[in-house]
């Protein structure tokens, strides 16, 4: 069987790594080391993983934004990919081009909405004002631009992520 | 005065589940009262009775002290635990309960009216003879009166909620330009969070420490303090970290500040629970901050330490039963720590972060209590407090109470919403926090520092932890996990045991 | 002596977590090992390494002292910590380990050699003046010298495991005719469990309390006596709850039998933790029964009263450091009580009840603490003790410790295996129990009556447990369950509420 | 919707009880009453009821041979069935008719078999021990009978339930 090469993206950095399973084992092979090791899954979402003797637990959990794996007490955002899925990604409105989507940071009510669209806003000036737990949260234009569309009123309901207005 | 048979609980999340086990254990029936966010909470699912009272926004449920005192007259409960927060401070709603015959669980309405209030206390402690911070002794009632005495007593000032608590409703202010403003947001802060929009001013003591006295008196004139505990790292006036005995107050000290706190007591004809406030400066100078009149989301430090329950003793209070110990008998052993796990992200200022609990696995092990009210599949809702949980480590002294609660955080997971689990452990880790060196401006200065990286124990980058990550990563992603039930060895496993036991 | 940097944990379970955990505290790298059946075990997640030593049974796993001996010294360990069972009381692997400049964490092998074998340490007791029971003092060679023997002292009489330890290897002999065949089981069970068949008799001393003395030495020849604890309630001579402090001892009995333990522990040149186990009568005269020369099973409570911990304590001593106090220092505080949850199934006539915990919700609250090793999906192996975890609750005083272990017995949940939950809480209910008239044989004599029934809170038929547990039964049934995230009311939920609140 | 009429064995005795769905609420008819109840599913297996104001935590769990129902400390055992296949249960050998068999109590390794084919034995008679966690246990005929059937040999692993012996 032959290895099975994959790029990881681990907190923003690119790691490629190609992995081998033999019989419940895995080899990895990393930075020109072939390294066997012992993998044990307790109960969904959660590995225990034996390498060379070291023992980690990593614990599988998802954002609707993301994917992290905690070893231990340390958190990684992690996004496996081969180079044309993330190429794929790099198209994405919001990463790279003129378009920017400004998303709810938490659920919770629009409390004010500070634009309309046609608006110019500049870079750091507030668009709409979210409550949620007793507390007021301003999200504000990552750049200088226009926007070219308002999704959410004062007193919507908005989920973590929604999209509440579109930047140009 | 008979012993209590019901007890309903008028509040929510951790401290509701831990009246309810109090009960219990005192062969008490707890009734619960829950908000349709709350209908799953774990107080519902494991009290006797429970009874909705509304939606999920607090003015509409845990803040109807009119549908609460109909609900406990109608199930026939005879008294009313209030924990903190809601209803807990409120003078009218102690009123109530005892017009109806029912028994409230904490002071007399004329001490919490002389004492809950911030501004009147402030009077009291002066008739008391006990040393304040100077400002006003009476509710603001306009933006020219607070810019006078600010003038009077001098920058920087703080704006409090009189009424206030958890540091909703405070703000601090260095320039009389920010002041109108700040006083219309507190106002309405605090109209928000208590239902009185009454603000008061006082002068901003620099770095002092937040160190407060535990109080309990019984009805038969009987006052004692349990020894002190020090809330100093806070972040926007919200207890973060507490511990019990403070680190900078010697058995002198404890006397002093405890004796004050007595006298305003007496002086106010105080009876169960409470905490008087004080302000700590470099000196050791205390100025009284405020009474608590109620029981402390921190009071489990104090139980730690002193070895009692302080809600058995509430209700032991309420029920007319003298306190069970002297002054003399009460002796603080050991050191508590406790840190509380809020629903917020750090890492972008602190958003709270509501949403479904996808992941929960707890810690343990020796010395370690945590007063929980979530679970694996809980909603936590937008509409409260963003507290989940308060994660407290008993050991014989200071350092290994840090080093065990520090264990703990690290064996704590979380899933499906931020939490600031990674903050707690940052502080914990931090050389001036093991020193103590520590006042309410400590954690604030702390954020504004850059994180530390955490030294991994990896010798190499091949097994640093983000390489473990990954490999994580695609194991998972990889169709099917090996079988958990699988006990043979491969060859593979063999040779990675040959190879770690070669190194 | 230099401080240690990396433990090997040389047991598996809720002793191999709990001691994981104490060397993280200190700042110690710990290092599990693991047979085939704990592969995916807790104390093997948690570790910073971890090896495989063999198959599942003990005898190619856990007892393989060589195999152990060898990942410590291949993982640059510089101490083992054996636990309890297992190697604990293993003179031959405490001196290899020794021999090979390896820390094992215990009394020197000396020590172990004077008073881990029972025939040796009676022989030792009769040195120090301590009372003890008639029997012999080394271990029996034949039937015919047993029956000689107890017949001699007279009947009933006690057969013994001079390696032994949790009740295996022992039988009470009430007629001649029984003595015989029961020797030879005895042995047998005796050389499977301990790899040692030596067999003792003594005189079995009618209705006696179990009750121990923790002690505690230092390299330096300070020994401390920890207080004591009550192990009365037994199976088979199997403790299943313990207690401390004892009910009957009062300060007077604590310092006779605490001083005579010490006197022991000088005479045979002790040091590191280790306990002193008596028989007391009615009448308070207390017979020295054996020494356990490690760590108990139920160290927890004696750690709750006294606010040590004493793996902490135990690491320090191996570590050469002194006491860190004095006799005069430990002060007992508040009870604790302990009960072990096994998976064994008491309703029909305690069979093992290995296989996979499919449910696990546990308790939590104030005073209570855990010293567990499973968790929701593990398998509870078929080759080990049955021992599940250790509940302990800590009040002020017994009887709330006992009112606040009975709510979380309560709370508990173990589904997919039986255990004895429900047997735990009856005794916990039981007047005799909760008035502590508690002895050895208190436990078999409960059991031999029937269980009484629990009272129901319900009013009618209606709404009794089984008419909500068939309700609940229907509706589990019924295809998909209410959404979870639903808040809205339905008309019936109001209903619900409506007639809840007209009763 | 009419009410769904069911009977469910608990602890040994039959209830028959009537249930009726409504909008995420439920009805039961019972000894001639109609009882709303509330029900909420916090997590799978578990049920919270609101009953006339009381509270019920209700935990299902399932072994190889029962469903066990706690409601708060109280365990139940129930099957719901009606009428016909609770007939059919009966027709189940080992529960009324003339062959029994004798199962494994718990998993574990045969120790010894201490009958064989065509033996008769006596009420209480040992038949099988087996060890588990280091205790040997002596399965017993549950009255006296002939043994016809003999499926397992010292040394043998046995899962919980597993059929050793049937005796006629």
């Amino acid at each position: 069987m032959t290895p099975l090469a994959v790029e990881v993206e681990v907190d923003g950095t690119l790691r490629r790594l190609a992995l081998e399973r033999n019989e419940g084992g895995w080899v990895v092979h990393m930075d020109g080391r072939a390294i066997p090791v012992d993998m044990y899954e307790p109960m969904p979402g959660v590995l225990s993983l034996l390498m060379e003797g070291r023992s980690y637990r990593c614990v599988r959990t998802v954002m609707a934004d993301e994917e992290t794996i905690a070893v231990g007490p340390r958190q990684h955002r992690v996004a496996v990919s081969d180079p044309r899925s993330l190429r794929a990604q790099r198209k994405r409105p919001g990463a790279g081009n003129g378009v920017l989507q400004i998303k709810a940071s938490m659920p919770g009510r629009v409390a004010r909405v500070l634009v309309a669209p046609g608006d110019a806003v500049l870079a750091h000036q507030g668009v709409v004002v979210i409550e949620a737990m007793k507390m007021q949260n301003e999200l504000k234009a990552a750049r200088d631009g226009r926007i070219v569309e308002l999704r959410v009123a004062a007193g919507d309901k908005v989920a973590s992520g929604q999209v509440l207005a579109v930047l140009e | 005065m008979a012993s209590l048979r019901k007890i309903l609980i008028a509040n929510r999340g951790e401290i509701a589940l831990r009246l309810l086990r109090a009960c219990r254990e005192l062969g008490i029936s707890p009734v619960a009262v829950y908000s349709d966010a709350d209908r799953g909470a774990l107080h519902v699912q494991h009290a006797d009775e429970a009874y909705r009272l509304g939606p999920a926004p607090s003015v509409d449920s845990y803040l109807r002290g009119d549908r609460i005192l109909e609900i406990a007259r109608q199930c026939g409960a005879d008294a009313i635990h209030p924990g903190y927060g809601f209803l807990s401070e409120n003078v009218e709603f102690a009123e109530a309960c005892t017009a109806a015959g029912i028994t409230f669980i904490g002071p007399p309405a004329s001490a919490m009216r002389e004492l809950g209030s911030k501004t009147r206390a402030r009077a009291a402690a002066d008739r008391a003879q006990m040393p304040r911070t100077p400002g006003s002794v009476r509710g603001l009632t306009s933006a020219e009166e607070a810019l006078t005495l600010a003038k009077e007593i001098g920058y920087p000032v703080m704006l409090k909620a009189a009424a206030g608590g958890g540091g909703k409703g405070m703000r601090a202010i260095q320039r009389p330009e920010d002041l109108p403003s700040a006083l219309i947001s507190a106002s309405d802060e605090a109209a928000r969070a208590f239902g009185s929009g009454e603000v008061y001013l006082e002068k901003l003591i620099e770095r002092p420490r937040h160190i407060e006295i535990q109080l309990l008196a019984d009805q038969h004139g009987n006052v004692v303090y349990l020894g002190e505990r020090e809330c100093s790292v806070q972040r926007r006036h919200q207890k973060v970290i507490e511990e019990a005995p403070s680190a900078v107050v010697g058995p002198e000290l404890r006397r002093r500040m405890g004796e004050a706190a007595c006298r305003l007591a007496r002086e106010a004809g105080y009876v169960n629970a409470g905490t008087v406030e004080f302000l700590v400066d470099e000196a050791q100078n205390f100025y009284f901050l405020e009474v608590n009149t109620r029981l402390q989301v921190e009071h489990a430090v104090t139980e730690l330490v002193t070895g009692l329950d302080l809600v058995h003793l509430q209700i032991a209070v309420a029920e007319g039963k003298p306190l069970p110990f002297t002054q003399e008998q009460i002796v603080l052993r050991g050191h508590a720590v406790e840190v509380r796990v809020y629903a917020e992200d750090p890492d972008s200022a602190f958003l709270p972060s509501p949403g479904r609990i996808t992941r929960l696995l707890r810690p343990g092990g020796p010395g370690i209590r945590e007063d929980e009210g979530v679970y694996e599949g809980w909603e936590v809702p937008t509409e409260y407090d963003p507290m989940l949980s308060k994660l407290v480590a008993y050991a014989p002294d200071r350092a290994t109470a840090i080093a065990r609660l520090g264990c703990a955080l690290d064996e704590y997971v979380i899933g499906g919403i931020r939490t600031n689990l990674k903050l707690l452990r940052r502080v914990l880790d931090d050389a001036d926090f093991q020193a103590a060196r520590i006042d309410t401006g400590y954690l604030d200065r702390l954020l504004a520092a850059p994180a530390p990286v955490r030294p991994d124990a990896a010798t190499d980058t091949a097994t640093d932890s983000a390489s473990i990550a990954a490999m994580a990563a695609v194991m998972f992603a990889a169709p099917a996990a090996a079988p958990t039930t699988t006990r043979a060895q491969t060859p593979w496993q063999h040779e990675a045991l040959r190879r770690g036991l070669r190194r």
